[in-house]
This record gives structure tokens, sequence and C-alpha cells, in this order.
């Protein structure tokens, strides 16, 4: 009875969740629930994206009232598709924050752990299914604050200045975002996305319209750590929980990227974004840039995790780098590169978080011997490192693969060639790793404490997204054919004009009223 | 005559901006802060925002600054002078500056009736909301039944805001010995006190029920009742404060807010409505809307009450902590 | 001889994959026990050698073969299909693979080498890359598989662990895995984006739909992009490669690796190029004349290497360069010459390196100016390293006289009289670097002032090491007396023909 | 003339946004930070009233004989992001209780040479 | 209308006792007296525009309201001010007489 009801249960189940853990008080049931609400989710999600693959677009109206007027949820192919991982790497993170955060933070804390990572679940899932733009600013600063709280959580003490240096550049980033729709609004008297965009193109060219982009662009590059505003990311998922880090590194980055592309082509049109306002070849090179300079930075980082953040930062380029193609070609490769990076960093993260739970430290020294005394957990790795660096029969492959191919198609060689080199610096980073596990000696200090593998509780879920990185290397058709929907989704001229004839009768059913 | 009131109130407030700038005496920054939230209060009244005023104040100027001064009484006043040059941050804010300004050159003038934002989605609410919702108060009725959702999200960052300040600060544990506070042998203080308290609660309870008709609503009632046990704290201290309103009882309090809001919404599942649609919840639509926002603002009241209480009660236990040691 | 034709005949490409696959978890479940996991190995090798020898058959007997795994990306797909070239090196690998595993149980265990079973694993697991490569219907599977053979063999080249072996290794992944995937990913994507097709045509997929410019480029991206061609300036990996165990250089140089390379370059210059049209490519004589090079630069180099396998290394690049120039000089017959190269260089190379083995094994000298007077103490394992040296440098009755006839022979008829001359000066470097070491060993007289081989330093060679490299050098010389089967099933490859054109 | 009369609120609008800015990105010290963020935040507030502005207008609540309303809707939309703006401070003002106690200091210069931060 | 002149004349009167509460809180010369000057001022000034607003009312809901709001100020702001001087003086703050004596003190 509920199927009409699916597009708001990924909002509103941890929503409710949220403080039912909170009353629960016992972090064992409130794991429990969480995890299992956050199961429930990802199966509604994936439901959801067979419906849109199936037949396009699900609206949804909240409270009753017919959109424009009201708040609608609207899922397509492109936000069911990042639903689906969301939710998918929240239960996973879930699974494996049980054991994960036992050490890393206090007792008395794993209840509101797990409140705040419903909450951060709530707010991704309302940005992705939103179809409103106000409403998708609440849902951000759920999820940041949410997220604030996660990452100040761990016992370290940079935590708390990386958290604050995040909630500063977060906030800016809201606030820009927010400045942005105001504009939007004051040209056009709406906040619902179908109609904004039927309003917006009616404008050839307009000032105000132009600066409201701008800022929601930078806002949201702030968001998803676009080069140069990507500052405050390194320390934040450095010194964050693992669990955290490994949520927030597959998912929040990912969201806001979403968010720039539902800006862009949804709201502006790709037409005005790129060939009135240039936006492409800003967003091209600060991609390029993000590839080089993070990567760059990424191999002589001593500390995995950052290590890790800056590659994250680095992929995020090549999503950006999709984008700035204008083509669907690129637009799905960046999508596709949405799903796949998640699937990697996630393995990654859940990764180098169990080995600082057995060793104490994240430092690369830490890693050294690991292949034999944590062979299970550095295996994950090493799978999802190759996923990274893009071999072939992983996931990275694939999108990669996708992605120079749409620069190809542009006849864009440079660029091209610029992404193939950039993935061999991923070689080096992720190299150093895999030659200090596999090749080096544990340090001798660290040998006192025999290093054990694991638990099964967190190797679980990081095989989980290890052979997920093969499946989806190997059997593409799922992930490949929701990206190519969503792309076509979004670029289409005639998804427009669909858009265009719903915000149509809405208007006529306001002048019948 | 409102553009001129208009024109004074920002001008005071660009005073008091580039104040804020300058100063390094931080309790003087704090309390300029303050200022500036009531002039922009003013402004909004000025404006006709007046639910956005009343909240402006009870928010950025009551609980915002008693946060700050709190924080200041822990980490102390002074700005230590910083000598690194501000020649970026000033760029980036001259470019970002030139960039509105850009912007609002093809903007709509400033209160023109025939503004686009005037023109399409509002007047469904202004026409509509008495008729289809019931209510007087039409931002009432656009923000807890139209947009109830935006507001759902509100209800759950203050709630997040708890959970961070819970998280980060704790609680102090209810029913400690009361250390001797300089306020303490402040006879009228107590006794004004005493005599203000239950009038604030009683507005509190005015404006969380009267909300539909007039400006206010649950968020600006949690508020004011919050500030009527925190002027309690203040007087009485923290521990008799603590017994009398239990930092777990505000836990759940606050959990309990976010589920009645939400639950409404799932009642409505039930009942055969979208979720959060109140016109199920009676068989006469125009009733059922009255319900529904009753119960959520309730819901919005009751979670801002305990959460803005919490965040309070945070602030106050560190603060005790430091002065213990 | 086909003891396996009650089998579908596309079912033989998939055992060929498998059954190595399958060998190398039967190592790891018998990893225990020395003596069955060595058993295991070399009947796997031997099945799988009489599983290539039943697609050689079906190959005579035009008997289609191929399959398909998945369907990777849109349009693309893990497929396989059997053509002549793929056959030829599918046959030298395997056989070879046979005789690496006689050896390496004589080399392993006279060298008491760590993580033996690793060795065969990973082993069993680049066979079975290589086997994938010589089938892959496209580029996409070849180069897939190509990364494989990479990846599988880092493990060997750094078996013995210490720091020396993971500089090696470094270097070894750094140079291959970064011109795959800079260089030749990226013409596979240009190919793919152009072309609209990967899979292996005979007579090439360019039309004239892609502009000069773009082919042109596309070459250029190839020959660097298989940096296991090892054309100069990305050949460090291969002497950087000699810090593994000789069975594994044996492996490297002569079985799967650098074949596998030019391999690839023959395979990509006739099915992707075809022969045809790559006169017209502009930069084809660049590339030419790059790989012409190559062979004079590092002839050179080798000369100056007193250390045995690093001046074997050197000679193998140069050697392969000969492939290189062989595919690129756009005739038949050099094209024929190139893949006949293929196997004649390997028996010859792989006896050289056994026998650098056999001597480290028996007394622990690396260096060649160490060597004066070995060849008494050691006749026999010397004077199979002779036969090896005069197959390399080409003189008859050694097997290398047909390839590098052929190779002469392609570049007269395309033409290239500097190529010729490159081929025989070439010759002569051989001479001069190769040929000494043999002398030495039985010709000088031992110094006076240098230490006598003592008692224990002499153990003597072991028997399953003596063995293997007694086969080699046999084929050497068999191969010379007995070439027809090779140059038929060459003649089998479209566009390419032992014939001179001109005169059939 | 009337170009200033019809922009002026917001041109000052904007110079509050970018005093609050100011403060955020060049303030050295915490809690000042996070006053700036609040006067960005509150001036933002305002640009979006200035919008809900009707000249003539009244506030949006029902009364006799009134006709011209300002525009509720972007009231309702600063009332929630006023909420938003009050949960980020207090959030922000703990990290830095949290920060002082850890650090000692809430000049960001300071803390910084405490621990490399990255 | 009577009722018009005599709230304008109270407005006047209150907005006048609010400036000269300004111009004593910049013009005293210590902490104690400028207090004084703002809380004096302060209450009379709030109970005349009061009382001159209810005047312009129809003594209706809002009326009430607006005493409400009277008895509140009333309550508080003097209040506010007793506790500001008093801890002040708890802080060690020190009028200007008892500076001059402390003064004279140190002189002698």
């Amino acid at each position: 009875m509920f199927e009409q009801h699916f597009p708001v249960l990924p909002i509103v189940l941890p929503l409710i969740a949220a403080p039912l853990c909170m009353l629960l008080g016992r972090s064992q049931l409130a794991w429990l629930l969480a995890t299992i609400v956050s199961g429930i989710s990802f199966c509604i999600a994936v439901s959801l994206l067979m419906v849109t693959l199936d037949q396009g677009v699900l609206s949804y109206a909240l409270g009753g009232w017919e959109p424009p007027w009201g708040i609608e949820m609207r899922l397509d192919v492109a936000n069911a598709l990042i639903l689906s991982v969301v939710t998918g790497i929240s239960t996973l993170v879930l699974v494996y924050a049980k054991d994960s955060i036992a050490t890393e933070i206090p007792q008395s804390q794993h209840t509101l752990f797990y409140t705040a990572h419903l909450l951060c679940l709530t707010g991704l899932s309302g940005i992705l299914t939103t179809g409103d733009a106000f409403n998708l600013f609440v849902f951000l600063e759920i999820s940041s604050l949410a997220t604030y709280t996660l990452v100040s959580l761990a016992s370290d003490r940079r935590a708390l200045t990386a958290a604050f240096r995040y909630l500063v550049m977060g906030t800016i980033g809201a606030t820009f975002i927010l400045i942005g729709v105001g504009m939007m609004y004051m040209k056009t008297g709406t906040l619902n996305m179908l109609d904004l965009a039927a309003r917006i193109g009616e404008f050839e060219y307009n000032r105000t319209l132009n600066t409201g982009l701008a800022f929601i662009l930078v806002g949201v590059s702030i968001k998803l750590a676009l080069f140069p505003l990507h500052m405050w990311l390194p320390p934040a998922y450095t010194h964050a929980p693992s669990a955290v880090s490994a949520f927030l590194a597959s998912t929040a980055t990912k969201v806001a990227v979403y968010v720039m592309i539902r800006f862009i082509f949804t709201i502006y049109g790709a037409e005005y974004v790129f060939y009135s306002m240039g936006m492409d070849v800003i967003l091209l090179v600060l991609a390029i840039v993000a590839i080089f300079n993070c990567s760059f930075v990424a191999t002589v980082q001593s500390n995995v995790k950052t290590m890790l953040a800056y590659s994250s930062v680095a992929q995020i380029g090549y999503m950006i780098l999709g984008i700035s193609l204008v083509t669907t070609a690129g637009l799905m490769a960046g999508l596709l590169h949405i799903f796949n990076h998640a699937l990697m960093k996630g393995a990654l993260f859940m990764a180098v978080g169990a080995v600082f739970m057995r060793t104490g430290s994240a430092d690369i020294k830490a890693f050294r011997g690991l292949g034999k005394t944590m062979p299970w957990t550095m295996a994950a790795f090493t799978i999802a490192g190759l996923s990274i660096i893009g071999v072939p029969l992983t996931a990275g492959f694939v999108s990669k693969w996708y992605l120079v191919t749409a620069a190809l198609e542009q006849q864009h060689w440079m660029i091209a060639f610029l992404v193939l080199i950039g993935s061999l610096l991923a070689i080096v980073y992720i190299g150093r790793i895999l030659e200090a596990a596999y090749f080096k000696d544990p340090v001798q200090s660290a040998s006192d404490k025999t290093i054990k593998e694991a638990p099964l509780m967190m190797l679980v879920p990081m095989w989980i997204l290890a052979v997920a990185n093969i499946y989806f290397g190997i059997d593409t058709s799922l992930s490949v054919t929701a990206a190519d929907a969503a792309a076509n989704w979004l670029f289409e001229p005639s998804a427009q004009a669909v858009f265009q004839s719903a915000s149509q009768s809405a208007s006529e059913l306001g002048a019948a009223r | 005559m409102v553009e001129l009131i208009d024109l004074v109130l920002l001008g005071m407030l660009a005073i008091t901006a580039l104040r804020v700038i300058f100063l390094k005496d931080l309790f003087a920054v704090v309390m300029l802060f303050g200022l500036y939230s009531f002039l922009s209060a003013l402004i909004f009244v000025n404006l006709d925002a007046v639910d956005v005023a009343f909240t402006e104040a009870a928010v950025g100027a009551g609980i915002s600054t008693v946060l700050m001064l709190g924080t200041l009484a822990l980490t102390g006043r002074k700005e230590k002078a910083n000598n690194h040059t501000a020649l970026l941050p000033l760029l980036v804010v001259i470019i970002t500056g030139a960039a509105l300004i850009y912007g609002t050159l093809d903007m709509p003038p400033f209160g023109h009736p025939d503004n686009p934002a005037h023109q399409h989605v509002a007047p469904r609410y202004i026409e509509e909301s008495p008729k289809e919702i019931g209510l007087p108060n039409m931002v009432t009725s656009v923000l807890a039944s139209y947009r109830a959702f935006d507001t759902l999200g509100e209800t759950a960052v203050v709630f997040a805001a708890a959970i961070g300040v819970l998280s980060l600060l704790g609680m102090p544990k209810p029913g400690g010995v009361a250390i001797d506070s300089g306020l303490k042998s402040h006879l009228v203080l107590r006794v004004v006190a005493k005599l203000v308290i239950p009038m604030t609660i009683l507005f509190a309870l005015y404006v969380q029920f009267h909300g539909d008709y007039g400006p206010g609503g649950g968020f600006q009632a949690g508020v004011i009742a919050a500030a009527a046990v925190i002027l309690y704290a203040l007087v009485f201290g923290l521990p008799l404060a603590t017994h009398v309103v239990r930092p777990n009882f505000l836990k759940v309090l606050a959990a309990l807010g976010v589920l009645i809001y939400a639950g409404t919404g799932v009642t409505s599942f039930f009942l055969g409505g979208n979720f959060l649609d109140y016109n199920v919840l009676a068989s006469d639509p125009v009733v059922g809307q009255h319900i529904g926002i009753i119960v959520i603002e309730f819901g919005i009241g009751i979670t801002v009450f305990a959460a803005m209480l919490g965040i309070f009660y945070g602030f106050a236990a560190q603060a005790e902590r430091t002065n213990i040691q | 001889m086909n003891i396996w034709s009650a089998l579908e005949p596309s079912l033989l490409i998939n055992l060929t994959i498998i059954v190595p696959l399958i060998g190398a978890v039967l190592v790891v479940l018998t990893g225990k026990y020395p003596n069955l996991r060595e058993t295991v190995s070399i009947a796997t090798a031997i099945t799988l050698f009489t599983l290539v020898l039943g697609i050689t058959d079906n190959t005579f007997n035009q008997i289609t073969m191929a399959t398909t795994w998945v369907s990777l990306l849109s349009g693309l797909e893990i497929a396989f299909s059997v053509e002549p070239l793929g056959v030829l090196f599918a046959l030298v690998a395997s056989f070879l693979w046979i005789i690496t595993t006689i050896y390496a149980i004589g080399y392993m265990r006279g060298h008491n080498e760590q993580n033996q079973t690793r060795f065969y694993v990973c082993f069993a697991l680049a066979i079975s890359t290589v086997m994938a490569i010589c089938f892959s219907a496209n580029l996409l599977t070849l180069f897939i598989f190509y990364e494989l053979l990479t990846l599988s063999t880092y493990p060997l080249v750094t078996h013995a662990g210490t720091d020396d072996a993971k500089r090696g290794g470094r270097v070894y992944l750094g140079i291959l895995l970064g011109t795959s995937i800079a260089f030749l990913l990226f013409a596979i994507l240009g190919t793919w984006v152009s072309a609209g097709t990967l899979d292996f045509t005979p007579g090439g997929i360019f039309t004239d739909v892609q502009s000069d410019g773009l082919i042109a480029l596309l070459l250029v991206l190839f020959c660097y992009g298989i940096g296991k061609a090892a054309l100069m300036p990305f050949h460090r990996w291969l002497p950087a490669a000699m810090v593994a165990p000789t069975p594994v250089s044996a492996l490297l140089h002569a079985v799967a690796v650098v074949k596998a390379g030019v391999f690839t370059i023959l395979k990509v210059v006739i099915y992707i190029f075809g022969i045809e049209n790559l006169s017209q490519i502009m930069t084809t004589d660049l590339m030419l004349y790059i790989a012409a090079a190559t062979v004079l630069l590092s002839s050179c180099v080798a000369m100056t290497k007193d250390n045995l396998k690093a001046r074997l290394a050197y000679s193998t690049v140069s050697q392969l360069s000969y492939i290189v120039v062989g595919a690129l000089l756009a005739s038949s017959i050099a094209a024929a010459g190139a893949a006949l190269h293929i196997v004649t260089h390997a028996v010859g190379k792989i006896t050289l390196f056994f026998c650098a083995g056999a001597i480290m094994v028996a007394s622990h000298k690396k260096n060649i100016s160490e060597m004066v007077g070995l060849g008494r103490k050691m006749p026999l394992t010397m004077v199979a390293f002779a036969i090896g040296t005069l197959s390399i440098i080409g003189l008859p009755p050694m097997a290398g006289t047909w390839s590098k006839w052929y190779l002469v022979a392609g570049a007269l008829e395309a033409d290239k009289l500097i190529i010729v001359v490159v081929l025989t000066i070439s010759t002569l470097l051989n001479i001069v670097y190769l040929l000494p070491i043999p002398i030495k060993a039985f010709l000088t007289p031992p110094d006076e002032n240098q230490q006598p081989w003592s008692r224990a330093e002499t153990i003597k060679t072991p028997l399953p090491s003596l063995i293997a490299i007694g086969i080699t050098s046999t084929a050497c010389v068999a191969l010379f007396f007995y070439p027809q089967p090779i140059i038929d099933l060459i003649n089998l490859i479209p566009d390419v023909s032992t014939e001179f054109r001109g005169q059939s | 003339m009337s170009f200033i009369v019809d922009y002026y609120n917001y041109w000052i609008v904007v110079f509050l946004m970018m005093a609050g800015f100011y403060i955020v990105i060049s303030a050295n010290n915490l809690v000042k930070k996070i006053v700036g963020l609040n006067i960005f935040q509150t001036s933002v507030f305002m640009m979006y009233i200035s919008i809900g502005k009707v000249q003539g207008g009244s506030a949006p609540i029902v009364a006799d004989g009134i006709t011209s309303y300002s525009n509720p809707l972007p009231h309702v939309l600063i009332l929630t992001a006023i909420v938003v703006g009050v949960a980020t401070t207090a959030v922000g003002l703990a990290l830095v209780v949290r920060i002082k106690r850890a650090y000692g200091t809430v000049e960001e210069n300071e803390f910084e040479d405490k621990d490399a931060l990255i | 209308m009577i009722l018009e002149v005599i709230s304008t004349i109270l407005l006047i009167l209150g907005a006048f006792f609010s400036l000269t509460g300004a111009i004593g809180l910049f013009r005293f010369p210590d902490f104690f007296t400028r207090v004084h000057a703002a809380s004096v001022t302060d209450s009379i000034a709030t109970i005349l525009i009061i009382t001159g607003l209810i005047l312009r009312t129809d003594f209706d809901l809002v009326a009430v309201k607006l005493l409400f709001i009277l008895i509140f100020l009333l309550l508080t702001s003097p209040t506010a001010s007793h506790a500001l001087a008093k801890s002040a003086r708890h802080g060690g703050l020190l009028t200007l007489a008892e500076i001059r004596e402390s003064k004279k003190g140190d002189n002698d």
C-alpha cells in the first residue's frame, strides 16, 4: 500500500529513525534500528531506480499541494541512481561502523553517532529527491550539520579544527546557494525546479540570473570540494572517525556533484550555462588542475587517509570534467564515475579504517607488512586501489573509458591524454601503499602486539564493495544503462519539453483557480 | 516613509557592521552583533515581515547572543592582533561584491508590485490560503502546510544541532551542588525573575497557539520558553535549573517533537493522503488543515524548546566545569 | 595428433585460458608437497601444449574458432578468436612453458629460492593471460590481458624481495603500466572513437574516413604504448627486471612478456592498420628508424655490460626491435620474418638464459669477466650457450638464420637499403658482444692470478635444468632444418607470406 | 534617479553581506568568524525580505480592509533559514569551546602552529 | 482629535527623553553616572511613548498588549540597570567620588 509513497520514504524513514535512536539510548539497539532503516531505504531506492528506468519520472506532491505551490519530490533516473548508491553505502557503513567506532568513539557517544548518521542520510536523500530549490538548501543544511557532528566525534583534537573549518566553509557555501536561489526566485517567482527551468528558459541572457547561477555554482563547488575550494576536505576526511570518512567520501561530495548537475542541466539548461555564460571552459580548466594538483599532493602524503582525501578531490575533477564536456557522453561518464567512485572510495576508506583499528595509525608506516597480517583487508584495498587507477576489469576502468571516449568524441585529444596521465599519478600513490603492505617488513616497535585481521563485521561490507568494484567492472549493464538513461534524460531537449508542458499545465491550473 | 526608515536602519546596520570589522574587543563585537540582529529585525518589521522579525529578535538577538557570550566567557574576550595581511580576503570580497552588484542590475525594482516574485506562486497563497487552510496568518499557512516539508527539515536541523552540541559539550548532571554565582546575592533580580518567568512562559504559550492568527508559532514559542528557563538558570544557578528541567527529559522532548511532526505526516499515509497532507485528518479539509497545523506547530515548539535549552545547558555545563577548575 | 578433436573447437580457446588457472589453483592446493606441486605444474603445462596443438591442427584445417565471454561495454566484448599469428605465439609460449617449468624445478631447488609456490602460481597465471592475449579477438580484450600480464608478472620480478628487486619491480611496473595507460589505452580509445570498432580485421580497420594525421599519431602511440616491445626510450624496464630469478627472466624474455609486446605490435600492424596501408602512414618511417636505432644502440650498450644477464637483456632489446622493424617495413616477407623471429629468438634467448642461470646456480658467477675457462668445468652448458649465441647471431645451421633471412629479404623488397645495412651491422655487433663469452669459456686458459675453481663452487648443474637446456638448444638446431610447419603457419596469416611478391 | 530608488536597498544589503563575508574569511579569532557568519547570513535574509516587499502592502496576515499584502513566501523561507543559521551557530560555538579546551586558544594561526592541520 | 494631539505630545516627549538618555550615556564621566542616565530616562521614555501609543489605539486588544509591554518593560529595565550596576560594584569598580577619595588618601 505504500508504493505511491516510495519517493518520500528514503527521507522520512531515517528522519523518524533518528529521534527513535536517541530515545532508545542503548547503542546496540540504535545500531540495529539504524542499519535496518538504512537497508530498507536502500531497497526502496533500488526499486525506485527500476521504476524510473521503466517509466521515466516519479513525482510526489508533499502535503497534497500540487507542484509550484507545494514542495515536490521528483525522481528520475539520475537521482534514483545516486540515491541507491547513497543508501547502499550508508547501510554498508553502518554494518561496518559497529566495530569500527567501538575503538574510535567513546561508548557514551555511540547512540549520538547513529542518530547523526541517520540525520546525515536524511539530508542526503532529501537533497537527491527534492524538486524544490529551497528545500534542497534545507536538506543540505541537515546533512551538513550532521556531518560536522560526525567529523568532530573523533577523539583526535585535530578533528575539532577540521570540523570547524568544514563548518565555516560549508556555511559559506550554503549561504552562497541561498543567495543564488534568492536571485532565481526574484526573477521567476517560483522555487520549483521544473517551473524554474521553464521560466528561466524564457530569458536569453540576464545578469541577475547569471549571478545567481554563479553563486550557486561557487556554493556547490565548495560543498563538492572543487579545486581550489577543496581545502576543508582533506583535514575533515583525515581526522574524522573511519566510518565517517568512508561514508562521506563516497556519498557527500557525490551528492554535491549531483546538485551541480541538477542546477546546470535541469534548471538552467546546458545551453544557457555553457553557451551563454561559457561556464564549460572554467569548469574544464578547474577540473584538469584539480586532477593534477591533487593527485600530485596525494603522492607525497604520509597519512593514508589524507592521501585518499586528496585522491577524492582529484577524482571529483574527473566528474566535473565529464560535466564540462557538454555532451551526453560526457555527462554520462561523470554520472558513471559518481557511481563507481563511491564503490572504490568506500572500500578504500573502510580498509584504512580497519588498519587504523588494528594498528592505531593511518600512517603509511603502519601499513608495512600488513599483506601478511591482514591479508583480507589488504586484498580489498588492493582491488579498490586498482579500481582507482583504472585497471581493466574494475569499475574504475569503465568510467575512465567512457570519460576518455567522451573527450575524444569532442576532439579534445589533449584532455583525453591528460586524463590518462592523471591516472598514472594514481598508480604512484596507490602503489606506495601496496608496496609498503606487501614488500616491506613491519616496523619493529609495532611487533609488540600481534596485528590481527579485522573483525568479520568490518570485512564483509568492505568486501561487498570490493567485489562490486569488480562486478561493475565486468558487467556494466546496470551502471552504464542507468547512467546513460540519466544523462539522456538530463540532456535531452524533449525532456525539457516535458518539463515545460508540465509547468504550463500547472500554471493553467493556477489561472483556472 | 517606509523607504526613509529603511534607509536609516540600513545605514545604522552598515555602521555596526563596519565597527565589528575593526573592533578587537570580542565582547563589544558580540554586543554589536546583538544590535545588528535587532536592527535587522526592525527592518523586517518595516518590510512587513513580522514573523521573521519576531524570530530574528528571539534568535539572533536572543539565543545567538547568549550563546556567543557564553562562549566568550570560556574563551576570553580579546581578539589577538593578527599580523597576516588581509589583502586576499579583501580581494575575494571585492570580487564577490562586484558580482552581486552586477547581479542587481537586472533585478526587478525594489518593492514593485509587478515583480515576478509577486506574480507566479505567491498570489495563490495570498488569495487561496484563507479559504484552503482557514488561517489568517498566511505565513503560518505556507510554513506549516504548503511548505510543511521545509519546516520538517528545519525541525530536523534544530534536532541535528542539539545532537551536535550534545556530542561536543555534553550535558550537566542534574541536581549538582549550586556554586555561588555573583547573581545569588541579587535579591532584586531574583524577585523580578520570579515575576517575569511565569509571564514569559505564559507568553510562550500564547505565541505557540496564537501563531495561526498573528505573528508567531512553534518556533518562536519554543525559543521564548527556553529563554524563560535560561533566565531561571542564570539567576538561580544551573544545578537548580537542571533539577527543574532535567537534561534527559530534554533529550526525550527533542526527539519527541520531531516524531510528532513526522508522525503527523505518516498518519496521513494511513488515512490515504500524501505525506503531510492534512486534508485527510478530518472529514472537512479545512478542519483537517487546522488540526494538522496545531499538531505540527506543537511538535516544532517542543523540539525547539528542548534543543535550545539543551544547547544552553551544554554551554553552561562547560562554564561550570571551567569555574570548578 | 589432435587428441582434443572430440571437443567443440571453440571450447578449446576457453580451455587454453582456464587450464593454467586450474593449474594455479592446484599448485596452491599442493603447495605443501613440492614434488606433487611440480608434477602438477608440468602436467598442466603439457596439457596446455596439447590443447594448443589441437588448436593448431584446427587452424590448418581452416576451422574457425571464436568465443565471447561477456559484453563489457556497449559494443565491446571480451571475445576470443583464433588466427594463425596467435596460434604461433601460443605454440611458442606453451611449449616453452613446459621447458621452463622443468628448468625451474632444478633452478629453484638448486638456488634454494623462497616462496616457490607463489612463483609457480604466478607463472601459471602469466601463461593464462598470455593465452588470452594470443587469442584475443579485439584490442580491448588484448589490452585487458596485457595489463593483467604485467600485474601477474610483477610478483615474479620482485620475487627476491630485496631492495634491488623492489626497485627493479617499481621500474618494471612503472614503465609498463605507465606506457600502457598513457599511450596504449589512449591509442585504443582513439581507434575506438575514430573507427568505431576494435575488432581485429584482416587488412585493417581504418578507412578513408580517418584523417592521415590521426592514423599517424595512433601508430606512434601504439608503438610506444606497447611498452613490452621495449622500443627505446622505454626499454629501461627490461634490464631493471633482471633482478628476477633466471626462470623468470627466461619467461620475461623468451616466453611471455616481451613476446607479448612484439606480438601485440605485429597484431596491431597486421589487423588494425593493415600491412597494405602501412606504407601510406607518414610516421611509419619515423618509427621504423627509431626501431632501427634501438637495434644498434642497445647492441652498443650490451657490449659495455659485464653482467651476463644485463648483456643478454640489452641483446633482447635489440632483438625485439628486429621484430618491430619487420612489422613496420610494410612488406609481407618482412612481416613473416618478424613472426618467425618471435619463434627463433625465443628458443635462442631462452637457451642463453637457461645457461646463465645454470652458471649462476653452479658457480655463483654473474659477470662475464669471471667466466674465463668455464667451458672446461661446465662443458654441456657452455656448448648450449654457444648454440644459442650462434642462433641469435643468425649463423647457420641455427634457427635464427631463417628469420634474419626473411627480414633482410623484406627490407630489400621494401627498398629500405638502410635497414639492410642496419641489420648487417647489428649482426656484426651481435658477434662482438655474444661470441666472446663462449670463446672465453672454452679457448682462453684460466687466468693464473685468479683463484682456481674450488670443488665447492662447481656443483653440478641440476639435472632438470640440464635437460631443459638440452631441449632448447636442440630446438635451435632443429628449427633450422625443419622450419616448414612454422612457415606454413605463418603463411596462413593474411597479407603475410614468405614468397616474394614479384616472383610468385 | 529612479534607478537608485529601485536598487538602493539591494546595494546596501550587498555591502552588508560583504562586510559579514569579509569578517568570516579574514578573522583569525574563531568567535569573530562565527559572528561574521551570522552577519553574512542575516544580510542575505534581508535580501530575501526585500524581495518580498510590496509597496503599499501590509504584513501577510488577513485583516479587514486590506487588499495588498506583501509576499509571504520569502518570509517563510527566511524563517526556516534563520533557524538553520542559529543551529549552525550553536554547533560552531560548541566547536569553538572544545577547540579552546583542546588547544588553549581560539586564534586560528595559533592552533595551526600547534599541529600541522593536514 | 484631542487624543491625537496628546498622544503626539507624549511621543515627542518620550523621544526627547530617549535622546537625553543617549546623550547622557555618551557625555557622563564614568560608568555609574552613565547607567544612571540611561536607566532613568529609559523608564520615563517608555512610559511616555507607550501611553502615547495607547492613546492612538481604539482601546481594544492592542491597547491591552501595549499595557502588558509597559508593565514588562517597567519591571525588567530597572532590574537590568540594577543588576548592571551591582555587578560592576561586585567586580570592584569605584564611583567617581570614591576614586577622588582614594586619590586624596594617596596624596596624604
